[in-house]
């Protein structure tokens, strides 16, 4: 096992990493920025080292300055947690040049699941549905409308090396079709450096469902069931749980088989999840694999008892998975909510500044994942994630009154948070009655 | 009302001082919360104030508590302890996470010493990260009047190296 | 710099509204915290100020933000309302949980109402708690001139029942 | 189900309370003393009403003054939570002659087990072991002579109407049974207006280990497993754990199934505790039952499951024990440590103050019961527990090391706290290695 790894990220997830590092009597060494020097969990690390100013291209995304940091603090490791530099393959390649362990996939694995063309392919080969599309970049604004209209509208256009919403479009007849084209393009080259655009069908009122996968390097790929992430705003998720309350005993088996058959064509090794689109039929469409550990990753952790980012560790370090799929049990339900320092009532406008007070929820079936306390500065310059709540009971509706009252306890003031938002989600009637897709949350808020 | 005169007086000492000194800091914390409160100098104050002016401490002794509105704080005062900026020593900082070298190689002389003059262009170090020698320029002029780093040390982004002294 | 000239300017006035009124409440808040002086009245002011004193409000408009120590604090500044001490009421408060009675049986006057005068013996209510009938005295003299509660009326330990204006 | 109840407590219980009432949509109203009227749970209760000073005895646990506020509020039930008036037997004839339903055990089964001597009678006719001992209390020292003479030394001193270690006397031969027989009578009779004294035979390096019971009107009494408490500091319990790591399998199911006997014995209705000591050769024998919720309730319910609150208010609302034996799982290893204002480094003096830092555990596995927060002033009029961590792992090994990273985390300010007392012992190599009893805190520390 390791005795000493470096963590390259921040907040929460640094915080959570340093926690299962401790609980394995493994050193921790923290980079951080300037702006970030305050941080209750660097006094928690065993190093912290502070590697560039605010700006996430002199610090947080700089691989010469990590390796650095790597290098005089003496570690065998690097978690990069999610996010930053977590699925560059760039920098996986330069850790293992330096002979420094990169906490995650191998390289090849990333290169196949990393560009979503290319794990598109994989599934197929794989025998995965996946949704019907391109087979690849679309050169020409020509070839995508031939396509949308041998298919039928609507299409939705895609980045290549996209996520998180940018470079998306959703389009319902040829002449959406010819203006989003380009500004997809745009998007995508200017947020990626790659404008490389591809076009799928468009799935109406689907569910967003994946599965938690975790593969060692000896060809043992298990899954760790599936989260239901359909709620979400502009593609971004705000409510997981754990099981999908919409999938029968064997839709969620199939789709679970499906995750661990990419993992184990692309040679995966350490954690993954596999997205899938659920129509209102339980067809269900790969969309494309997450090569890191998820924001969400604690839904899963609370249903089954298992500590995923301990597995990382143990993964990278060369352990192996010694589970068998039948022993990892899932039991009741999970939900999490993420607190995001926006403003409900203001377009969710970003709602940064210093906590005067704070109370974070407790109690039972309540866990909490947070950097933030009373006196602590959220900046503007990252990410507005500053808590996420989940709770974990015997049914959904004991999830959902858990949640609730967890939620009602959570004083954070004066910044503005999604927590009123989260709320009035949790009360809606389809919300409770599981009437749900990925388009819920803009129909009705 | 005795914890009220209380505040008045400290309150009337308080603008005393800031009436008598003019050159003054008003301090005033509550936990991690700070006012700090200073009168810039855009005119040099009459008469030549020595770097080593004694600080001017009315109320000597422990912080004082003083109750106000329900909450705790703490009321320091203190005359401005005036630096003239021509006194102020400029640093330089590591712009990277890496090794310190001293010397361009094993054998070489340093760099730069205490006493060593330095212009901006002056190459004061070296830094290593990812096993690339970087050549730190002082970007500054003056006079170096410590080295805060030893040879071969860890240093990370921000650490202060050298203190120069401005011609 | 900017943002220390605008402290000082602020803290500047603050001084001067000090100086000349003499009479002034300074109120420093930062979130919950606050720190809170008011000159309370040992010797009555110079003059006879009407208790109904327009407050002098120097900078009329929004709170201030005033940047200081890193820290966002808001400082607002008011000449002092003062109230003769002479003034004070006393308070009859609830002495347990329960149930308010202002009359002795459902026909019977009020006890006292709103100008009775009392005294420390004087019985002001009944509060009625685990279907007993408990007595309540005045235990201070003057007059009523303000009944806070409604007959059948639940209150809490401490609640505040009637205003005495002191003999 | 109640749609209001009133909860005559403070502190993390009243908190605790609050959380099961809104998560069953019950409306919670609290009492409170003027010392705490800016405990942050008074925002979070439907009502809150100011019942007296500070004092005690004015306040918390004066009777007439609580029920008026359960009056005046229109409440359906009382929860007396644990200490104060939870097992006063006069408060719950009260609760019953006002039409108030106490939530907590039926006035006849309190009779019963509040007086251990009567206790101990009721175990001896359900068959279940007792210590060796006096039939009643004595009244002579001459009898206690006798018998501790015929018994053997050592043996220990009780109050017949004690608990908390008041009273108490642990005696080796005839000349401190004389002096200690006399002081442990006037202690008693101070603390408990009853100078009634009984004698017990004194296991020598006893583990105590309970079992957590609850029972409903209609005859149906399960049990949820054990709690080790055997790490205690003059009778006070510091740390707890389930399952009991020594117990064997066939050991734990006698354990349980005596005390279903004592229970069922008494007519018994709502949650109890009925602690034994367990000797070096896994002998146990009935100390007492608590009538009442324990302080360590979460223990159980981080291993079960089950929320024990809310079985609480069901079952006092007349609702059945909906499950079976079979279904009350237990799963992985708990440990719960007490927070206590106190400073380990003075002889565990009390150290109120205010908090002006706070920084509580979080992240996988770890619960936290508080109800203090950043800003709050512990009162040094009550009891000086301020935080419950309770950490849920799959064996004991992760669960102390999930334990010390919490513990490690948990930042308050300026107060002195028990969390460095607790950190020695999860690091002591007989902790570790289970070779613990009542004594072990006091022989080591």
């Amino acid at each position: 096992m390791f005795s000493r790894i470096l963590i390259a990220n921040r907040g929460e997830i640094a915080l959570r990493i340093i926690r299962a590092c401790h609980e394995l009597n493994i050193e921790a060494v923290v980079v951080y920025s300037e702006a970030d020097k305050d941080a209750s969990y660097l006094q928690l690390a065993d190093e912290a080292i502070c590697i560039g100013p605010a700006d996430c291209a002199k610090s947080y995304l700089n691989i010469p300055r990590i390796i650095s940091a790597a290098e005089i603090s003496d570690v065998e490791a690097i978690h990069p947690g999610y996010g930053f530099l977590a699925e560059n393959i760039n920098f996986a390649q330069i850790c293992r040049d330096c002979g420094i362990t990169f906490i995650g996939p191998p390289v090849e694995a990333m290169r196949l699941l990393g560009d979503k063309i290319q794990a598109r392919k994989l599934a197929s080969k794989a025998g995965v549905p996946i949704v019907p599309g391109s087979d690849g970049a679309l050169e020409k604004e020509s070839m995508a409308l031939e396509l949308a209209n041998k298919m039928g509208y609507p299409v939705i256009l895609k980045a290549t090396s996209g996520g998180g919403g940018r470079g998306m479009r959703v389009v319902h007849n040829d002449l959406t079709l010819r203006s989003a084209f380009n500004s997809a393009r745009a998007e995508a080259e200017a947020a990626f450096g790659d404008g490389s655009i591809y076009l799928e069908k468009f799935i109406v009122e689907p569910r967003h469902v994946e599965v938690q996968v975790m593969a060692d390097a000896y060809g043992n790929a298990l899954h760790f069931y599936e989260r239901d992430c359909s709620i979400q705003r502009r593609h971004q998720k705000m409510i997981e749980e754990s099981p999908s309350p919409i999938l029968d005993k064997q839709t969620r088996g199939q789709l679970a088989e499906a995750a661990l058959k990419i993992i184990k064509k692309a040679n995966y090794v350490n954690a993954a999840t596999v997205e899938f689109l659920l129509d209102k039929d339980k067809n269900f469409y790969f969309i494309e694999a997450n090569a890191r550990i998820q924001v969400e990753h604690p839904v899963t952790e609370v249903v089954t008892g298992h500590d995923l980012i301990k597995w990382q560790l143990k993964i990278a370090a060369g352990l192996p998975l010694k589970l068998s799929q039948k022993n990892i049990k899932h039991t009741g339900v999970a939900i999490e909510c993420r607190v995001n320092a926006e403003d409900p009532e203001n377009n969710f406008a970003p709602s940064p500044g210093k906590i005067t007070r704070l109370i974070l929820p407790g109690g039972p079936g309540v866990r909490v994942d947070t950097h933030v306390h009373q006196g602590w500065t959220v900046s503007p310059t990252y990410d507005s994630m500053i808590a996420k709540v989940i709770v974990h009971q015997r049914t959904r509706t004991e999830a959902i009154a858990t949640m609730k009252r967890a939620l009602r306890e959570f004083v954070i003031e004066p910044i503005k948070t999604t927590i009123p938002a989260c709320l009035d989600i949790l009360s809606h009637n389809l919300f409770v009655k599981n009437k749900i897709d990925t388009g819920f949350v803009e129909r009705n808020f | 009302m005795a914890d009220k005169d209380t505040d008045l007086k400290k309150i009337k000492e308080i603008i005393e001082i800031m009436k008598e000194n003019e050159l003054l800091e008003v301090e005033i914390k509550h936990g991690d919360d700070k006012i700090f409160l200073k009168r810039s100098q855009p005119h040099p104050p009459v008469g030549v104030i020595p770097s080593s002016v004694p600080s001017i401490r009315p109320e000597p002794g422990p912080p004082q508590h003083i109750q106000g509105g329900g909450a705790e704080a703490l009321i320091h005062t203190y005359a401005a302890q005036a630096t003239p900026s021509s006194e102020a020593l400029a640093e330089i900082k590591s712009p990277l996470v890496g090794t310190y070298y001293a010397t361009p190689s094993p054998d070489s002389e340093h760099y730069v010493e205490v006493g060593s003059t330095v212009d901006p262009q002056t190459l004061v170090c070296i830094i290593e990260a990812m096993k690339v020698m970087n050549e730190i320029k002082a970007e500054t002029s003056g006079t170096i009047v410590e080295v805060l780093v030893t040879n071969g040390q860890a240093v990370e982004y921000g650490q202060v190296l050298f203190k120069v002294k401005p011609d």
